[in-house]
C-alpha cells in the first residue's frame, strides 16, 4: 500500500500550490514556502521520509493525485462530494474562507449583487464549484488555468471582482498592489484537507493522526500563526 | 514636330557606361529599327525612353513633354508610350481578355462594359477574338505576344516600343506576330523595335539605328544601311548577321 | 492497471465541447482573415513599400517570429494594461493571433512576392499602373497562389496555437477541456477527445483553404 | 514581505531559462532521432509502415502541442506509466519535433535526384546503404537550414510545458509575476530572453540558406 | 549457352502497355546495340534487366539465374550486370575515386585499401587516373560519364547496359566516351545499349535491335539492318534517322 511504500523509499512526493498565498508561494530564491509547504515538511517529518515538492495548480491538483505522481496534495484543496468520488480526504488541516472580493468603490453585498459582473476565479478551485452554484445567470464567470492568472487578472484590471480565499485576498494586499481586494461576502467556509489517493485507509491514517497529534502540540497553531498572523480557529 | 526626342541619353550600371550619349528623333508614323550587337544598349536604350532605367544625363521628350522620374510624370509618358517584352509578360492569373481590360479599368477608371469592348476589339484586331477567355498558359507563344500587343494598343499610346519580341518565339509563330506590327505600321503607328529580323527590318521599316558600345553608330532608310554599310562595325555586325 | 475508460461524461458536457469548438473556429476566422492582410501588408512593406517603414516592420516579425506565442499572449492581456491598454480576453487573443499570423505571414508572402518574375513589375508599369497598382493587380494574387499551400499550414499551426488562449480565459475548445476535466476528473478520456476534435479542425481548415484557393486562383492549364 | 528588485527578477527569469534551454537540446535530440526513423518509415517500400508514418505525422501536426502535453502527462499516468512533469514534456516534444522534422527532411531527401537512388541500385546497393551512403549524405546539405530553422520552433514550444506544472522560463515568468505584481516588466523580460535564445538561430539559419543558394547557383 | 535471355517479357504502366512480349537471347560477349524511336520502351527493356523497374510478365534469365523482385536476388543481378546513365548519376558528394570505391566497399565489403587499387586500375582504363580526387562537378560531362563507367566496372560485372551514354553530352565530347566503350567492346566485355549513334553501331556492334512500339521488330547483324532494312518501320526510322 501507499503508506509503506512511502516509508520503504523514504520520499514523501507533495503536491504544493506555488501560486497561492500565503499557502504556497516563491520567495525571492524560487523556493516554495507557505502554510501548506510547512504542513508538508511536518508531516515528512513524522514519516520520517525526505521531502519532495511538486508545484501543482489549482486544476491539476486532482489529477497529479489520481495518476500517482504525487502521494498526497497539500495545497488548500476543499472538501466537495465530486472530490470525495475519486480521492479521499484527511481531518482539515487548516482554515479556510471562500469569498468574493473587489476594490473599495465597488458596492457588491451579496451573490445576487454579482447581477452583470465579471468574476475572476481559478478554474476547478472550491471557489470556482460555489461560485458557479450561487452566481446569478447574467453574471459573467472568467476562469483562469491557476492562481497566477486569477490574480494577475484582478491586479491588471481584466476582472473587477476575484473569488478567491481571505488569506490570499490579505497575502496580496500585504504586498501592497496596485490594486486592493476587499471581501465584499463570504461564499463558504471551506477548510483545507490533505488530498489522499482513494481507498489507501493506511496513509490516511496515518495523515489524520499526523494532524491531530499536531493540533494537540501546538505545531500546527506555529505553523498558523506564521502565515495567517492568527490562531487555528477553535471549530477546526 | 519630332515625337520622341532624345538628346545626349547616357546611363550608367555603376561604372558601367551603357549609353554613351545617344541623339534621335523620331517623327510621327516613323517604324524604326534598333540593331546591333548583344550588350550594346539597344534594350536599355527603349527602357530608358519607357521611364523603366532611370536617364543619368541627356533629355528625353515625348510628344513634347519632358521625361522625369516622378510617378506623375511617368505615367502620363507611359500612356503616351506602350512597351512590348521580349518575354511577354502576360499575367499569368488574368485571361486573355482580362489582361486587356485591367490597365483601362486600373489607370484610366474606364468602366468595365467599355474595357472590354475595347479589350475585345484590340484581341480582334490581332485575330484573337476568339481567346478572350484563355488564360495564358493555354496560349501559344505566339498567341500570348499577340495577346500583349493588344494589351498595348488598349491604352492607345501614340507609340509602340517592342524589345525583340519575336526572339522568345519558336521560329513557326514569328510570322503571326510580325504579320500584325505590319499592319500596326501600315495603319501609320509610330514603333521603335529591336529586331533580329533583318528582312522585316528591310520590308517594314522606315530608318533603321545601328547601336554600338552604347551609341547610335549609324542611321539610315533600310536601303541604305543593308545596301551600303558605311561603318566597318556595321559591315561586320552585317557580316554575321541575318541580312 | 486496467484503467476503464469512461465516456458517459460526454452526455452531460458536449454543449462545452461544441462552444469550445465554436470559439476556437472564431479565433481562427477573424485571426486568419485579419493576420492575413496583416501579412499582405507587411510583406509588401518589406518587399516594395516605403524604406522608412521597412525596419520597424522588420523588427516586428523578427520579434514575432522569436518569441513563443504564449508569451506574446500574456504580454498583451497581462502587461499592456500595465500602459493603460486594458482589453478583454477576446479581444487580446484576436489581437495576439492577428499580430503572430501577420508575422509569419509576412514571411511567407514576401517569398511569394520575391519569386515574381521582374518582367511582371515591368509590364505593370509600362501600361502606366503604379508601383502600388501594379502589386495590387498584378503580383499579389500570383504571389499567394505560389505560398498558399505553405501559408494554409501556417494557418492551421496558428489555430492549433490558439490552444494557448484558454490560459487568459477565453472559452476555447482547451478551454472546454480544462473545465471539463476539473469537474469530471477523467483528464485522459477528456483530452482525447478535445484532441480528436482539434486534429478534425485541422483536417477540416486544411480542406477549406485548398476550397478557397481553388475559387480565388485560376486553374491552371496541365501545360 | 519579500520584495523583488529588477535584478532578482532577471535574476531567476536567466536561472529558470536554463531548464529551458535543457529542455529544447534533450527534444531535439531526441526529436531528430525519432525523426529519423519516422522519415524512414515514411520513405520505405513498405505500405505499412509508409501508412503508420504519415498517419504520425498527421496526428502529430494536426493537432495542439498543448494537448498532446497534457496527454502524455497525464493520459500515460492513468495508463499506469509514473511520468514526472520534465519526461512528459521531454517525451511529448520529441515525438512533436520528430513529426516536423520528418517532414522537413523528406523534403530534402526527395530533392535529391532520382538518378541518385537509380544508380546507386543499380551498383547492388540495399535500401538502407543507399540512404546511408549516397542519399543522406546528399539530402543533409540542404537539410541543415531548415532543420536549424526548427530549432527555434521547439525553443519556443517548451513554453507550453509551463501549463503542466514543469518550472521553465514561462512558467517562472508566472511565478515572477505573481510574487511580484509587474506583468509588463516581467513578460517582457521573459519575451527579451526567448528573443536572445532563437534569434540567433534564427539568423543562422538564414545565412546558412543563403549560402546554400549561393552554392547552387554557381554549381 | 545465352548469358542474358529474355522470354515474352511484358510491362505496363497503369494501362499504359510499353513492352508488350520481348524475346531476346544475348551471348557472351555479344555487343547489342538497341535502336528505335522515342518512347518505342528502349530505356524501359534495359531498366527491367537491371531490375529497376518490376516485370508484369515473362522470365529475364541472367547467366542462368531468374531475375526475381527481392533484395537478395535483385542484389545478385546487379553483381552481374552493371548499368550507365544518360545523366551520369555520380554522386556528387564524392570524388570520382571515392564514387569507384563506395559500391566495392559497401556491398562487396572489399578491404579500403584493395578498393582503391581497383578504383585507380579502374579510372586508369578509362583514361582518368590522374582526376581520382576530383569531384564530379570539376569534370566535364564526357570525364563524368567515364568515371560512371568506370565506376559499373570496378564491381566486375559480366554484362553493361548503357542506356544513351552520350546522347547528354556536347558533341565534342561523346568520342571520349565512345573510345571507351570501343575498347571494352574489343576486350570482350558484354554489352546491351541504347543508342543513336548509328555509324558507331554499325561499326562495333555485333547485332543491332530495332523496337517498335514495345516489340522486337528486327534483329540482325548491323550490315543487314542497316543496308537492308526488312520493316516499312525500319526503313521510316532510317530514313530520317542519323545513319
Ligand atoms: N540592370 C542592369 N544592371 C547592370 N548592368 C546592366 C543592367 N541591364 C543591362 N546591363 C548592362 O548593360 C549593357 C547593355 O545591355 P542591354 O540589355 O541594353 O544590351 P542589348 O543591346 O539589349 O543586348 P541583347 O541583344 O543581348 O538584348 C550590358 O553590358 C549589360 O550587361
Ligand atoms: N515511370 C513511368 N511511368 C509511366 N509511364 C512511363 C514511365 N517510364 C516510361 N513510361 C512510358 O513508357 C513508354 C516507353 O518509355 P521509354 O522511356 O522506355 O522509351 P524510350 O524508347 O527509352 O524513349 P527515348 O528514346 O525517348 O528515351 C513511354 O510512352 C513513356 O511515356
Ligand atoms: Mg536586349
Ligand atoms: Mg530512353
Amino acid at each position: 500500500d501507499a503508506l509503506s511504500t512511502i516509508t520503504e523509499r523514504k520520499v514523501l512526493r507533495v503536491a504544493v500550490p506555488q501560486d497561492f498565498p500565503p499557502f504556497g508561494s516563491v520567495g525571492t530564491d524560487m523556493a516554495p514556502q507557505g502554510y501548506d509547504i510547512d504542513m508538508a515538511k511536518l508531516i515528512a517529518d513524522k514519516l520520517g521520509a525526505k521531502l519532495e515538492l511538486t508545484p501543482v495548480t489549482s486544476a491539476n491538483r486532482v489529477p497529479f493525485l489520481q495518476t500517482g505522481k504525487v502521494d498526497l496534495v497539500i495545497s488548500s484543496l476543499g472538501k466537495n462530494p465530486d472530490r470525495e468520488k475519486v480521492i479521499d480526504f484527511s481531518t482539515a488541516y487548516a482554515p479556510f474562507y471562500n469569498g468574493v472580493f473587489g476594490p473599495a468603490d465597488l458596492a457588491v453585498k451579496d451573490a445576487a449583487g454579482l447581477a452583470g459582473k465579471t468574476i475572476g476565479v481559478t478554474r476547478g478551485s472550491m471557489e470556482d464549484l460555489e461560485l458557479t452554484k450561487v452566481a446569478p445567470a447574467d453574471a459573467t464567470i472568467k476562469r483562469y488555468e491557476d492562481n497566477n492568472g486569477t490574480i494577475s487578472a484582478f491586479l491588471s484590471g481584466q476582472v473587477p471582482l476575484v473569488a478567491t480565499g481571505n488569506v490570499v485576498a490579505a497575502a496580496i494586499i500585504a504586498r501592497n498592489p496596485p490594486k486592493r481586494p476587499e471581501m465584499k461576502f463570504l461564499i463558504k467556509n471551506s477548510p483545507c484537507y490533505i488530498g489522499l489517493p482513494k481507498g489507501e485507509t493506511a496513509l490516511k491514517e496515518k495523515v489524520d493522526a499526523i494532524i491531530a497529534e499536531a493540533k494537540k502540540d501546538g505545531s500546527l497553531n506555529k505553523i498558523s500563526q506564521t502565515w495567517l498572523k492568527s490562531d487555528l480557529p477553535t471549530d477546526l | 514636330m519630332s515625337l520622341i526626342a532624345v538628346t545626349e541619353l547616357k546611363k550608367r550600371f555603376g561604372a558601367n557606361e551603357v549609353l554613351k550619349g545617344i541623339n534621335l528623333d523620331i517623327m510621327p508614323g516613323e517604324v524604326i529599327a534598333i540593331i546591333g550587337k548583344s550588350g550594346s544598349g539597344k534594350s536599355t536604350f527603349l527602357r530608358c525612353i519607357n521611364g523603366l532605367e532611370t536617364v543619368d544625363e541627356g533629355s528625353i521628350l515625348v510628344a513634347g513633354a519632358q521625361l522625369l522620374p516622378d510617378e506623375v510624370h511617368l505615367k502620363a509618358l507611359r500612356l503616351k508610350v506602350g512597351m512590348i517584352f521580349q518575354q511577354f509578360n502576360l499575367f499569368p492569373h488574368l485571361s486573355a481578355g482580362r489582361n486587356v481590360m485591367l490597365s483601362q479599368m486600373v489607370v484610366k477608371k474606364t468602366g468595365k462594359a467599355q474595357a472590354e469592348a475595347m479589350a475585345r476589339r484590340q484581341l480582334e484586331r490581332v485575330g484573337l477574338a476568339h481567346k478572350f477567355d484563355a488564360y495564358p498558359d493555354e496560349l501559344s507563344g505566339g498567341q500570348q505576344q499577340r495577346v500583349a500587343i493588344a494589351r498595348a494598343l488598349a491604352m492607345e499610346p501614340i507609340a509602340l516600343l517592342c524589345d525583340e519580341i519575336t526572339s522568345a518565339l519558336d521560329p513557326e509563330l514569328v510570322a503571326e506576330v510580325l504579320a500584325v506590327v505590319r499592319e500596326l505600321a501600315a495603319e501609320g503607328m509610330t514603333l521603335m523595335m529591336v529586331t533580329h529580323e533583318m528582312k522585316f527590318a528591310r520590308d517594314v521599316c522606315s530608318r533603321v539605328v545601328f547601336m554600338h558600345e552604347g551609341r547610335v553608330h549609324e542611321v539610315g532608310p533600310p536601303e541604305e544601311v543593308f545596301s551600303a554599310p558605311k561603318t566597318v562595325e556595321l559591315q561586320r555586325f552585317l557580316g554575321h548577321g541575318h541580312a | 492497471m486496467a484503467y476503464v475508460f469512461d465516456f458517459t461524461w460526454l452526455a452531460e458536457y458536449w454543449p462545452l465541447l461544441v462552444k469550445g469548438v465554436r470559439i476556437t473556429l472564431q479565433l481562427i476566422l477573424i485571426g486568419g482573415v485579419l493576420g492575413v492582410a496583416l501579412g499582405i501588408a507587411c510583406a509588401w512593406v518589406r518587399a516594395l513599400g516605403p524604406k522608412a517603414l521597412r525596419v520597424p516592420v522588420a523588427i516586428y516579425v523578427e520579434l514575432i517570429r522569436n518569441t513563443p506565442f504564449m508569451i506574446q499572449l500574456f504580454f498583451i492581456f497581462f502587461g499592456l494594461p500595465a500602459l493603460g491598454l486594458q482589453m478583454g480576453e477576446m479581444t487580446a487573443a484576436y489581437i495576439a493571433m492577428v499580430v503572430n499570423l501577420g508575422a509569419y505571414g509576412c514571411e511567407i508572402i514576401r517569398a511569394g512576392i520575391a519569386a515574381t518574375p521582374r518582367g511582371q513589375f515591368e509590364a505593370g508599369a509600362s501600361l502606366a499602373m503604379t508601383p502600388f497598382e501594379t502589386f495590387r493587380h498584378v503580383v499579389l494574387v500570383p504571389s499567394l497562389q505560389r505560398i498558399w499551400p505553405a501559408l494554409s499550414s501556417q494557418i492551421v499551426i496558428v489555430m492549433l496555437g490558439s490552444a494557448v488562449t484558454s490560459q487568459i480565459a477565453v472559452e476555447d475548445l482547451t478551454f472546454a477541456a480544462n473545465f471539463i476535466q476539473s469537474r469530471n476528473f477523467r483528464a485522459f478520456e477528456t483530452y482525447l477527445v478535445s484532441t480528436a476534435l482539434y486534429l478534425l479542425l485541422a483536417i477540416g481548415l486544411r480542406q477549406a483553404m485548398g476550397l478557397i484557393g481553388a475559387a480565388i486562383f485560376p486553374k491552371r492549364s496541365a501545360r | 514581505m519579500i520584495e523583488f528588485s529588477t535584478w532578482d527578477i532577471l535574476r531567476n527569469l536567466i536561472f529558470a531559462a536554463r531548464w529551458t534551454v535543457l529542455l529544447s537540446l534533450v527534444s531535439f535530440a531526441g526529436g531528430g532521432v525519432v525523426g529519423l526513423m519516422i522519415l524512414f518509415a515514411r520513405i520505405s517500400k513498405s505500405k505499412a509502415l509508409r501508412r503508420f508514418a504519415i498517419g504520425y505525422i498527421e496526428l502529430f501536426q494536426g493537432t495542439p502541442l498543448l494537448m498532446q502535453l497534457f496527454l502524455a502527462f497525464f493520459g500515460l499516468g492513468l495508463l499506469g506509466v509514473d511520468v514526472p512533469a520534465w519526461l512528459a514534456a521531454g517525451s511529448a516534444l520529441i515525438l512533436w519535433s520528430a513529426a516536423f522534422l520528418a517532414e522537413i527532411w523528406r523534403g530534402c531527401v526527395e530533392a535529391v535526384a532520382k538518378g541518385q537512388w537509380e544508380a546507386s541500385a543499380s551498383l547492388g546497393m540495399g535500401r538502407l546503404q543507399q540512404l546511408r551512403y549516397v542519399i543522406l549524405p546528399q539530402a543533409l546539405r540542404v537539410a541543415v537550414p531548415p532543420t536549424v530553422g526548427f530549432s527555434v520552433q521547439v525553443i519556443k514550444g517548451t513554453a507550453l510545458t509551463s501549463i503542466i506544472g514543469f518550472t521553465e522560463l514561462s512558467k517562472a515568468g508566472t511565478i515572477v509575476t505573481n510574487a511580484t505584481f509587474q506583468p509588463f516588466t516581467v513578460y517582457g523580460l521573459v519575451a527579451l530572453i526567448y528573443f536572445a535564445l532563437c534569434w540567433p538561430l534564427s539568423r543562422y539559419a538564414h545565412s546558412l540558406e543563403r549560402k546554400l543558394h549561393v552554392a547552387h547557383r554557381g554549381h
